[in-house]
């Protein structure tokens, strides 16, 4: 039985390190945070300059002044910074966050991620997208495997326009997780969802991977 | 020296021409500068190209002055949530920049610095490369991005004191302050002044040489975009 | 995630090898990180590079280094009121990147931020060109600097939260912001640790995200170079 | 007679205009600060990361952790605001700063300014002087008119190595002011101190200059 939406999140939680300083997208990448290991302390990131993002406010908490990237009112914590938008990407571009999970729409072999626009569709912007793929140490790209037309995303090149080149470094979706050491490597296939096969994410991908399964 | 005017019309007076360029400050509508907006689009001035992370959402912020037609340009990383800016651009009136949050915010604080141009990952192998200068660093590929330093800039602040210098509150902070930086005039809104030498000096996020005009906007409204709450445990 | 170590040693165990890049804070004597200097001239490690406004005084800061030979090359503005500097400068013993203050901060800043190199207008047409690339903007001149990013900053502030947030005091920011973020791990000396919590998140000058180990240092001498004053009048 | 070295740091304090912000050198510089007019609001910087000097400490008042850029300790006043040193030179380099007095060694007839090195002799560094050549809006240089060899430091081009080029927008020295009103202008003699004649400023001057004198 594939991930779900929460399953998947749960999954990239799994790459948290204790003292992590980490950038979470909007989607699925948002209930990461809800998945972090008891006893670790995550400090989640804002790129509209904050850092230790608490939980959603009580209803008479909302403060206009304290957002999110996705504009969504939020609370402090006691660890809380806040800075301008020019020192926070200087964190994110400096390569001081530890990881980022993202969205995408496509993702290539060679590890280009495509999530920002679709050509002849109303461009809405890239937002901080392209800084984080470009700055952050480790991006993992959570997605469904494939479209809703049934299309494989991971595939040998992107045919969107790009947000990052050569930049993913593990690509999460309800089927499996890929991986890959270094941007000189391929990606590796190194985990399935519970039930589903090797040879089920092999005939829905047409990217080119390597198999790497560790026996159960 | 009196920093501090009675309205934003005031605070304007001899500073905005047709076809000039602005530095706005604010993250969505969380730190937008509502009566220097207003006060704009009251004047009239027209062609505008502005600098701004978004562009408001349908006659709010930015917004307003789409509605009036008076912008030519907008520089900005994300421009979703408006209807009437997506009608403008659609039909070729209006002309956009689409530029990284992180370089945009960038190149107002190197402008304000002093420099013209830097380099950055950002945005390599992407079409925001496109007809910019690549340079290879110690194996990787950097593109090279310009400074902006606009006509004026026009900010919102949380306090001021009265020599001009600010506080900004929370995440409110955002693009205001390099902004404030980035132009040959700032003037910059705030919710309230306080007299000088109640702020304490170390905790003074922009010093007063920047804030050359400043008027009180309260009171505010502050509009949210998406107002997301979670419920108290029942007792 | 502890970052509080016991002592200046254990806070830079791990990290310290010969040949390796230093980015020291600091302005003359005010705001140097005096334990962190004392640990590294005690674990006798060699052929350093150091980033640093000034170079000590004889015997004082980063002095302390010099005299003990340990320093290859400084990177700096400023390097007069240091004898032992003076002499082993002088004798080919010491390599100096003379480095214009304000290029040499914004080099630190570029660094941390992830921008291998800028344009600068200070310097042009003087030493500090030679050798670098000169582009025109806008019918200026301006030199290429290079991001300096360090394998260890060194760093004094005031107080830290114990997670890790900063804040400086008065003069003693200087340097020690932006060569907090300029290197590969930074550790912080601090005169106090206070609760998480205890600090107000507006009025934070460095992010807990840079401050990977700190100690407490105090009690501080701080010494003073020119100590000037003004007599109170008569009663 | 001649101007003595507070009458040229007065001559330069008739150059502030109210609400300016100022960076003062060492030396006759710093005695500009003892000559702003009353009731004129001027604010100096220190580019060691202060806006706001106040006058030097009384003995019981001297803070470590509060000294100019010549590290002397000095103390703050109600508008002070400190700030790092990346943040101070954005300040000058962007051009915020008004007005900058400094000694100088050589000036050459087309603007440039020799202040920082003698070949042969111990180079100290040129610590912030070529950024706020380099940034500050009008640069006003105070000097002796000649050296203490008699030798003239107004010259037709410098011989020591360069601090700025073609930066400088005033010179004051103990003879006279040279102005000029752009850097594609020449300077022009535009003031005597008491009793000196234009035919002495000419006799100790080597470099060209245009003698735009208002009769007193």
């Amino acid at each position: 039985m594939p991930w779900d939406r929460n399953q998947i999140a749960a999954r990239a939680a799994q790459e948290l390190r204790d003292g992590y300083y980490v950038n979470l997208g909007i989607g699925i990448p948002t209930l990461v945070a809800n998945n972090i290991p008891a006893g670790m302390t995550v400090t989640l990131q804002s790129e509209n300059g904050m850092l230790g993002i608490g939980p959603f406010p009580y209803d008479d908490e909302v403060d206009p002044d304290l957002i999110n990237a996705g504009k969504q009112t939020i609370s402090e914590l006691a660890s809380t910074s806040y800075f301008s938008s020019s020192d926070s990407f200087a964190m994110i571009r400096g390569g001081h966050i530890d990881l980022t999970v993202l969205g995408a729409m496509e993702i290539a072999e060679n590890g280009d991620i495509a999530n920002w626009m679709i050509p002849g569709k109303m461009i809405k912007g890239m937002g901080g997208a392209m800084d984080l793929v470009a700055g952050v140490k480790k991006i993992i790209v959570v997605m469904e495997h494939n479209s809703k037309a049934g299309d494989p995303k991971f595939i040998p090149a992107c045919t969107l326009p790009l947000t990052g080149k050569n930049v993913v470094d593990m690509i999460i979706t309800d089927l499996c997780v890929f991986h890959r050491v270094d941007h000189d490597s391929p990606f590796r296939l190194i985990e399935l969802a519970p039930g589903v096969t090797a040879e089920e994410v092999r005939a829905k991908t047409t990217a080119h991977y390597e198999e790497a399964l560790v026996a159960a | 020296m009196q920093k501090l005017y009675p309205d934003a019309a005031a605070a304007l007076d001899g500073l905005l021409f047709d076809g000039m360029t602005i530095c706005a400050g604010g993250f969505g509508l969380c730190g937008i500068p509502e009566r220097l907006i207003d006060a704009i689009q009251a004047s009239g001035v027209k062609d505008l190209t502005i600098a701004s992370n978004n562009a408001g959402i349908d006659n709010e912020g930015l917004g307003k002055l789409l509605r009036t037609r008076q912008v030519k340009k907008m520089i900005s990383s994300y421009v979703g949530e408006n209807k009437e800016f997506e009608r403008q651009y659609l039909a070729g009136e209006l002309e956009v920049e689409f530029c990284p949050q992180g370089t945009l915010a960038e190149r107002c604080r190197a402008g304000g610095a002093g420099i013209p141009g830097f380099y950055t990952k950002t945005g390599v192998g992407t079409k925001v490369a496109e007809g910019k200068e690549v340079k290879n660093f110690d194996g990787q590929d950097y593109i090279l991005e310009r400074g902006i330093f606009a006509d004026l800039a026009i900010v919102k602040a949380w306090r001021a004191d009265e020599s001009g210098n600010l506080q900004f509150r929370k995440t409110a902070r955002n693009f205001n302050q390099p902004m404030a930086t980035a132009a040959k005039i700032c003037v910059v809104e705030v919710e309230e002044i306080v007299p000088t030498g109640s702020m304490d000096p170390d905790a003074i996020h922009l010093p007063s040489i920047y804030a050359k005009r400043m008027i009180v906007g309260a009171p505010y409204d502050k509009k949210i975009e998406f107002r997301t709450t979670r419920q108290r445990e029942a007792a």
